[in-house]
């Protein structure tokens, strides 16, 4: 039978892959956007797998919560790397590099 | 747990259906082979253009519109996820919710008047 | 028909099993059996207000028309543009029709007459319903080709921005309903107009409602009006420019087989689903199969949607988008707004 | 005592002065920082002639709390009572030698000095640990300022070198202080004086306050800040800086790592003595083959120093008094040598020692000055050097004959730096026409020199009226160290530094015992 | 609790989340409206503040204050990070117009996002329990996200936004993962339960719970090793929005942390002080170093604010009520230091009124711009903690509760370590005072920059010791309503 365990699992499983995919994607800036709302799911699926688990509520509503965020960090993510991309006609990650020091 | 024992059928369900479509998708390719039809070309794999060559790359820029469109989608589908639990259970809740509901929807109603207002919505 | 299996002498769970793969199966092959046979409607019926015959030559007034054209695309050649993204390209039209495929799985055909039964059906559908959007994206990115591209990104913004007033209208229904399930949908409106009627459509709240939902179903199937995502003037053959064969067949598969779904939803949530029309035993249609009635209003609703085709010119896309989101979304936010309000005071009392 | 709040006054003239000559004129800036620290001198001077000696432990004192235990609490002891004198005598003075040598941006400049003047009566005056705190950190601020802007060639390694020295070493202290604050529950200085920390906390706390006044003092190796801030800054902040800014770091021994922690410092004497030796020596070496005047000064003034610190750590009234005696001389002498530098550097603009020469004939005047004050640099008798360099050696023979026999080599040293110096620029042939054609001293000089020319007499001659004052305080300060000074070695057949027994702290009485008996075969 | 008691604790929120509302729509009807928009932000923030202060004044803590059910707490503590935040978002909105006349004038947009930047803060400060703190960091982020690339022609404040905006996004999703965690294995997110859950012993998956949200909380607060986006996103961002960035939020993460560690993480002390001392440690030595090699003002004073959030960090350690009072006091100071510092860089224009903010363009300013590089000095005195400028103060309590707490070889290590910090301060004031003039930026300032610049100079001079037992009082009460639970 599937246990609370596997769900916790999953969940360390996509959110370790959603860390390592904005650490270690060298390409293109979409590809961090989606590696955060992989973070959030896995959140998600942790939230709902506990409150399943509890037989508590609380987990579920603050996994819409979570999803409301996520949707509203989506869009405006996609914003500013429209704006961005206007700018610079780019969205390589490596080019994100207009600042140092 | 929840139940889930009425979703297996969805799945076996998702399953024969994604197993048809595969047939449907392959099935031809093979009897293609097969039957001769089969019969590639350096014309007939290029992407259909006007009789040209293509000048650029077809995935090239387009309307940033399409992503303003994507950004409010997000937004509102958003709402009615909020709106759909709401829907069932605001009779048992009373009016507390309805009127936290109608905070929502308010506040929402000013970003969409703010939105409609500075353009986002005109397609022109 | 677990216990007809069990009456075979198979264990419970064989039993349900096959049963449930008798039932997938009845409503797959049936359902792609209808859309060739209503794309065949959908000709002549073109054909008639354009003062035509419509395909009259193969088979019985033509009858057989589109198991010809099945049987021409199953022979031919499945091309693959050298420059697309072969994986995804095959992927696509899978994508499509499986999906369309799929939204059938809650849809009653009568009281007991569901594959699965569960209690957000409507909810189900609409989640559904929305991953059609991935099939037409994919396929427009995966051609590598700039007609299918544009076409893809207009179909998805048409799709999603319809999609949104959609919502808002459901939940208009299902406040009322009281219930996500199709079949407590179909039960609440039993005798709802003035206990003779059934449906929601006679609710003069809901009966504008019904009609946004109409013309939202149109949008969202992408038929005309709003088949901009096709505009051959403009964009060839859309987002399936680059395909053939079969591929090319399952877009249209799917895409007819939604817009059945459309004239389904349209059926169930407004019109009664399988209940008569209305609460009165006349005649003794309570006797006729539920999944009769329903087969007959979408039927109904596919008349009206290849009249709409066949008549209206279609929308520019800055109309379309307008339409949308300047009027469908505030009328139905609004009719949210007074549908729960109505509700509140008719269900909960004013007294708090 | 209450009364008349002198000491705030006092605080409240320079501030006063300093923001009005911000906003005004060149020379109304300068004439405004003169009558300012005029105002504080007579001020100064009131506070000397109304000080109440053998009265109470402090005087003037003003106290009103502030918040969270702290306090602006002013008050002065004899020995605080002599620094604020001796930096109001040197402020005007200092006004004076910038009159004409700055010319950009003067209103800021006497601010700053005004500044200054402030924070350094601030410190001597203040009774509460973190108002002392501020006041000694604050002058941080504007000797930066006064040696980056109006300072020479090098001026901003020199400042930036001053600035994180000085700032290293008084964070350190701070977290001591915070730590006593909380272990003793008060700020007041005069009842931390008398509190008896824990001996094992003593040794970290004591190291903290030496790393702060070890700097500031400075002492070798954390001295190298000195030669370059003094080379950059201008003749004023190198008289300030020579005069009452080192004199901080002698005060802080006076005031905080010897009647606080007594027992550590019995434990340290050894790496004092060593490093005062180790200064006078080598400082003093240095300063003999220096180029630059100002530099030698500054080396001179680091050796002066030692001999403070080995007075201090003698751990007797003569040695004690001796420091406080060289304190006060230094900041006159190395003060007015300085000004001396200044004067011919007016004329010159150069401090290389070999541009000059023979300046005895065509500045007789200047001269004269310059020899007095070498003089009383060397410790001749009859001025004010000779008076504490011998009574600190008095003190420290007590202690330990060896560091005694060093530091002398330094005075000894000194005598040849000084006369070198002399020599090369007073004395011999006239090698340069513009050297040569250098007037002699204006009346404004005059004005500087003078005084200071009688001061430096004064307190050779007389240094009882010096003494006076804080014979008490340091009598009581050698009764608080009793406890814990080591065993002098003077009379002891091994001469060698007993470093090891130094460490070995031994029980009160005894130690008390020998240090009674010390003293009174030295009388003998 | 019922209803309207619960309103009547958020009124100010109430109050910020209609003005929002109503100033959107103004913003939506005239678009040159900016400067009105920006003039009513200011009034409905310091409404704002104004019902706030009394429960500041009052010391309000205790169960009274808990409003929904205890998930939002209208303490004296919160109160003191409001007021903190309102008034530097009226600094901030009263910078800006300047700043933007360049660009056509000030967009209306701008302090509506304030204002919801704002409103999230409130809410953040006053969270109770992971949900609404959640949700009060998310609208604070959110906006600022949009407020970094707020200038859209320019490159690198959308460059500035795309990285706030990834890392910051990561930062949620890291402090997110953590309270997902917490709720797991303790079955609440209210703070109270968790504090309940987590008397015992500390399971594995509650440690790393904890871990998560506090590495998610020095995200937000820019603590080491979570700091690299500060100085990209300072230097980016448009300058009031970086003052903005460099006040407002960093009271409200810094009070949430506060609150996170010591309400609900409160009986695992031991488990978050080591990692609170490492990050303020890192913090202060990293920032200090970091900063010596910058030429770019807002980079620099970025590494600054790192620097300083080391030295805040340290009274979070301490765990006592002094620490917290310290943390609140040196905040105060800080805001006033950054809000004054900011400006002073915003003050800096050249002839054809661009901004400059290269450390070079400030060489010799003291001559051609006296006032303004006497204040930009004493600024970054302050900040060197030198006495007896007011930022000495700040460190002065911070260390002093740090010593009280026994956390002396801390306190120690933090003193040595902010001699780093002034090499590079007094690297400023050597470029206005000691360099030849270059005379770059001359134009004239607007009076709002010289207001703000003024009164916070004022504060951080000597005379802002007279507000020290003020401050501490108000910062006694907030310690004492956070640590009522302990």
């Amino acid at each position: 039978m599937i246990g609370i365990e596997h769900y916790v699992v999953v969940s360390a499983v996509l959110f370790v892959l959603g860390v390592l995919g904005i650490f270690l994607n060298r390409k293109n800036v979409i590809v961090i956007l989606m590696a955060i709302e992989l973070i959030l799911l896995a959140v998600n699926i942790n939230l709902v797998a506990f409150s399943a688990f509890l037989g508590d509520m609380t987990g579920q509503v603050f996994a819409m919560f979570v999803l409301t965020v996520a949707a509203a960090e989506a869009a405006i993510g996609l914003a500013i790397l429209v704006i961005y991309f206007r700018g610079r006609g780019t969205i390589a990650v490596d080019d994100v590099n207009r600042m140092k020091g | 747990m929840v139940d889930l024992s009425q979703y297996l059928p969805i799945l076996i369900f998702l399953i024969i259906a994604l197993g048809l479509s595969a047939l449907f998708v392959f099935l031809p390719m093979g009897v293609s082979r097969l039957t001769g039809a089969h019969n590639p070309s350096t014309e007939k794999n290029s992407e259909y253009e006007c009789g040209f060559p293509a000048f650029e790359d077809s995935r090239s820029q387009f309307d940033v519109r399409f992503y303003l469109v994507a950004i409010l989608f997000i937004i509102f589908d958003l709402e009615v996820a909020f709106l759909f639990p709401w829907s069932v259970t605001v009779f048992d809740l009373g009016w507390s919710a309805w009127i936290a509901m109608m905070v929502f929807l308010g506040i929402l109603t000013v970003g969409f008047i703010y939105e409609w207002k500075s353009g986002a919505l005109d397609w022109e | 028909m677990t216990a007809f299996f069990q009456s075979l002498g198979m264990s419970y769970e064989w039993a349900w099993f096959v049963a449930t793969i008798a039932g997938i199966l009845l409503i797959a092959l049936p359902l792609m059996l209808a859309v060739a046979m209503i794309i065949y409607v959908d000709r002549k019926v073109w054909a008639a207000i354009a003062l035509r015959r419509g395909p009259n030559v193969v088979g019985p007034f033509g009858l057989l028309q589109s198991f010809a054209d099945g049987l021409k695309v199953f022979l031919q050649e499945t091309i693959i543009p050298s420059a697309a993204n072969k994986g995804l390209f095959l992927i696509a039209p899978i994508l499509t029709f499986t999906v369309a495929l799929l939204a059938w799985a809650v849809i009653p055909f009568g009281p007991e007459a569901v594959l699965a039964d569960i209690n957000i059906g409507l909810l189900y559908v609409l989640a559904i319903s929305s991953l059609g959007v991935y099939g037409v994206v994919v396929s427009g990115w995966a051609s590598n080709s700039k007609y299918p591209f544009f076409s893809a990104m207009r179909a998805a913004a048409q799709m999603i921005s319809y999609e949104v007033s959609i919502g808002f209208l459901l939940v208009c229904v299902i406040m009322w309903a009281g219930t996500n399930n199709m079949n407590g949908i179909i039960e609440a409106q039993r005798g709802h107009g003035l206990g003779i009627v059934n449906g929601f459509f006679f609710n003069p709240l809901l009966f504008p409602i019904w009609v946004m939902f109409l013309i939202s179903a149109l949008a969202e199937t992408a038929r005309a009006p709003f088949d901009l995502t096709e505009a051959e003037s403009e964009l060839v053959a859309g987002y399936q420019t680059e395909y053939s064969s079969m591929s090319f067949a399952l877009f249209w598969l799917g895409e007819y087989a939604n817009v059945l779904l459309m004239c389904a939803l349209n059926a169930i949530l407004f019109f009664g689903g399988w209940l008569p029309p209305l609460n009165v035993d006349l005649i003794p249609w309570f006797d006729i199969p539920g999944w009769i009635w329903l087969f007959a209003k979408i039927f109904l609703f596919f008349l009206i949607f290849s009249w709409v085709k066949a008549t209206v010119p279609r929308f520019r896309y800055d109309q379309l988008m307008r339409l949308g989101w300047k009027v469908f979304l505030p009328l139905s936010l609004l009719f949210v707004v007074l549908v729960s309000g109505w509700l509140m005071i008719t269900r909960y009392g004013v007294a708090a | 005592m209450g009364g008349f709040p002198i000491l705030s006054l006092m605080l409240a003239v320079p501030l006063l002065a300093g923001i009005a000559c911000l906003f005004a004129e060149a020379k109304a800036a300068r004439t405004i920082a003169l009558a300012a620290t005029l105002i504080d001198l007579a001020l100064g001077i009131a506070l000397w002639l109304n000080f109440d000696i053998g009265g109470a432990q402090w005087q003037y004192t003003e106290r009103y709390e502030l918040f969270a235990g702290f306090s602006y609490a002013l008050g002065i002891d004899g020995i605080a009572l002599l620094l604020i004198v001796l930096s109001t005598f040197l402020m005007p003075i200092c006004i004076l030698a910038s009159w004409e040598a700055i010319q950009k941006r003067v209103g800021e400049y006497m601010a700053a000095f005004l500044l200054m003047e402030l924070l350094m009566i601030g410190v001597f005056a203040a009774q509460d640990l973190f108002l002392f705190y501020i006041f000694f950190e604050a002058g941080l601020i504007p000797m930066y300022l006064i040696i980056g802007i109006w300072g020479g060639q090098d001026r901003i390694y020199a400042s930036y070198k001053f600035f994180l020295y000085t700032l290293l070493g008084s964070v350190l202290m701070l977290i001591a202080m915070l730590w006593m604050v909380n272990e003793a529950g008060t700020t007041d200085i005069p009842t931390l004086m008398q509190y008896d920390f824990p001996p094992g906390a003593q040794t970290w706390l004591w190291l903290a306050f030496f790393a702060s006044f070890a700097v500031k003092m400075p002492m070798w190796p954390v001295h190298t800040w000195l030669p370059d801030a003094h080379v950059q800054a201008p003749t004023a902040g190198s008289v300030i800086l020579a005069g009452v800014l080192l004199k901080m770091g002698g005060y802080g021994f006076i005031r905080f790592s010897l009647p606080m922690f007594p027992e550590a410092s019995a434990q340290f004497v050894w790496l004092v003595w060593g490093l005062s030796m180790a200064a006078v020596v080598i400082t003093s070496l240095i300063a003999l083959v220096q180029q630059d005047m100002k530099k030698l000064i500054a080396y001179s003034s680091v050796a002066h120093m030692a001999i403070v610190t080995v007075g201090l750590f003698a751990f007797n009234v003569q040695g004690l008094e001796g420091a406080m005696i060289v304190m006060l001389s230094h900041g006159l002498v190395s003060g007015a040598l300085f000004l001396c530098v200044g004067v011919i550097y007016d004329r010159l603009h150069t401090r290389e020692i070999d541009r000059y020469g023979g300046l005895a004939i065509n500045m007789p005047k200047y001269a004269l000055f310059f020899m007095l004050f070498t003089m009383a640099s060397i410790g001749l008798p009859g001025t004010s050097g000779f008076v504490g360099e011998f009574l600190s050696l008095a003190g420290i023979y007590q202690a330990n004959s060896w560091v005694t026999l060093v530091c002398t080599t330094g005075i000894i040293l000194g005598a040849g730096y000084m006369l070198y110096l002399y020599w090369r620029i007073a004395f011999g042939v006239q090698k340069n026409a513009d050297a040569a054609a250098m007037p002699d001293l204006n009346p404004r000089e005059w004005a500087m020199l003078a005084p200071i020319a009688a001061a430096v007499l004064w307190m050779g001659v007389y240094p009882e009226s010096f003494l006076a004052p804080m014979r008490q305080d340091i009598a009581a300060l050698d009764a608080r160290l009793s406890r814990a000074a080591p065993d002098g070695d003077a009379h002891l057949a091994a001469g060698t530094p007993r470093a090891e027994a130094a460490n070995a702290v031994a029980g009160e009485h005894e130690a008390g015992h020998d240090a009674t008996d010390g003293e009174a075969e030295g009388a003998h | 609790m019922d209803m309207t008691s619960s309103l009547a604790l958020v009124a100010p929120e109430i109050l910020l989340g209609l003005s929002g509302l109503a100033l959107l729509l103004i913003a939506a009807w005239s678009r040159n409206a900016g400067r009105l928009v920006s003039i009513l932000a200011a009034v409905a923030l310091g409404g704002a503040s104004f019902l706030v202060a009394p429960a500041l004044c009052g010391g309000a803590m205790g169960p009274d204050t808990l409003a929904f059910g205890g998930q939002f707490a209208a303490d004296a503590f919160a109160s003191f990070a409001k007021i903190l935040i309102f008034v530097s978002a009226i600094g901030c909105l009263m910078v800006a117009p300047r700043f933007f006349e360049r660009d056509g004038g000030i967009r209306p947009e701008y302090p509506v996002l304030m204002l919801f930047a704002a409103l999230g803060m409130a809410i953040m400060v006053s969270a109770t329990d992971f949900m609404t703190l959640y949700l009060g960091l998310e609208l604070n982020s959110l906006s600022a996200y949009v407020l970094a690339s707020f200038m859209r022609s320019d490159d690198r404040s959308a460059e500035a936004g795309l990285k706030y905006f990834v890392l910051g996004a990561l930062a949620s999703g890291i402090l997110l993962y953590g309270t997902s965690l917490v709720y797991g294995f303790t079955g609440t997110t209210s703070f109270e339960g968790v504090r309940a859950a987590m008397s015992g012993e500390l399971s594995m998956g509650l440690l790393f719970g904890l871990i998560f949200v506090l590495a998610g909380l020095a995200f937000k607060i820019a603590a080491v090793p979570f700091h690299m986006w500060t100085p990209d996103v300072y230097e980016g961002a448009p300058t009031p929005v970086t003052t903005f960035f460099a006040t407002a939020p960093k009271v409200a993460a810094v009070a949430l942390t506060a609150r996170v560690a010591l309400d609900a993480f409160g009986m695992q002390m031991d488990a978050w002080r080591q990692i609170v001392i490492f990050a303020a440690l890192a913090s202060i030595v990293v920032g200090a170093l970091g900063a010596i090699g910058q030429s770019n003002l807002k980079r620099l004073l970025a590494y600054s604010s790192i620097n300083n959030v080391g030295f805040i960090l340290i009274g979070l350690a301490a765990g006592t009520a002094a620490g917290v009072s310290a943390m609140f006091v040196y905040l105060a100071i800080y805001v006033a230091m950054s809000l004054g510092s900011f400006v002073a860089v915003l003050m800096l224009r050249n002839a054809q009124g661009d901004q400059v903010e290269s450390l070079g363009d400030i060489a010799g300013l003291s001559s051609t711009r006296p006032l303004l590089a006497l204040c930009l000095a004493m600024m970054m005195f302050s900040l060197a903690g030198i006495p007896p400028l007011f930022g000495f103060w700040g460190k002065f309590v911070v260390f002093w509760a740090a010593v009280e707490a026994d956390l002396l070889v801390l306190a120690a290590i933090g003193i040595a370590a902010s001699v780093i910090g002034a090499f590079y301060y007094i690297k400023v004031v050597k470029v206005m005072y000691f360099d030849e003039p270059v005379g770059v930026a001359t134009a004239r300032s607007d009076w709002a920059h010289w207001l703000i610049l003024g009164v916070t100079t004022v504060i951080v001079s000597p005379l802002g010791y007279l507000l020290t037992r003020v401050l501490g009082d108000l910062a006694d009460r907030a310690a004492e309503a956070l640590l009522f639970v302990a």
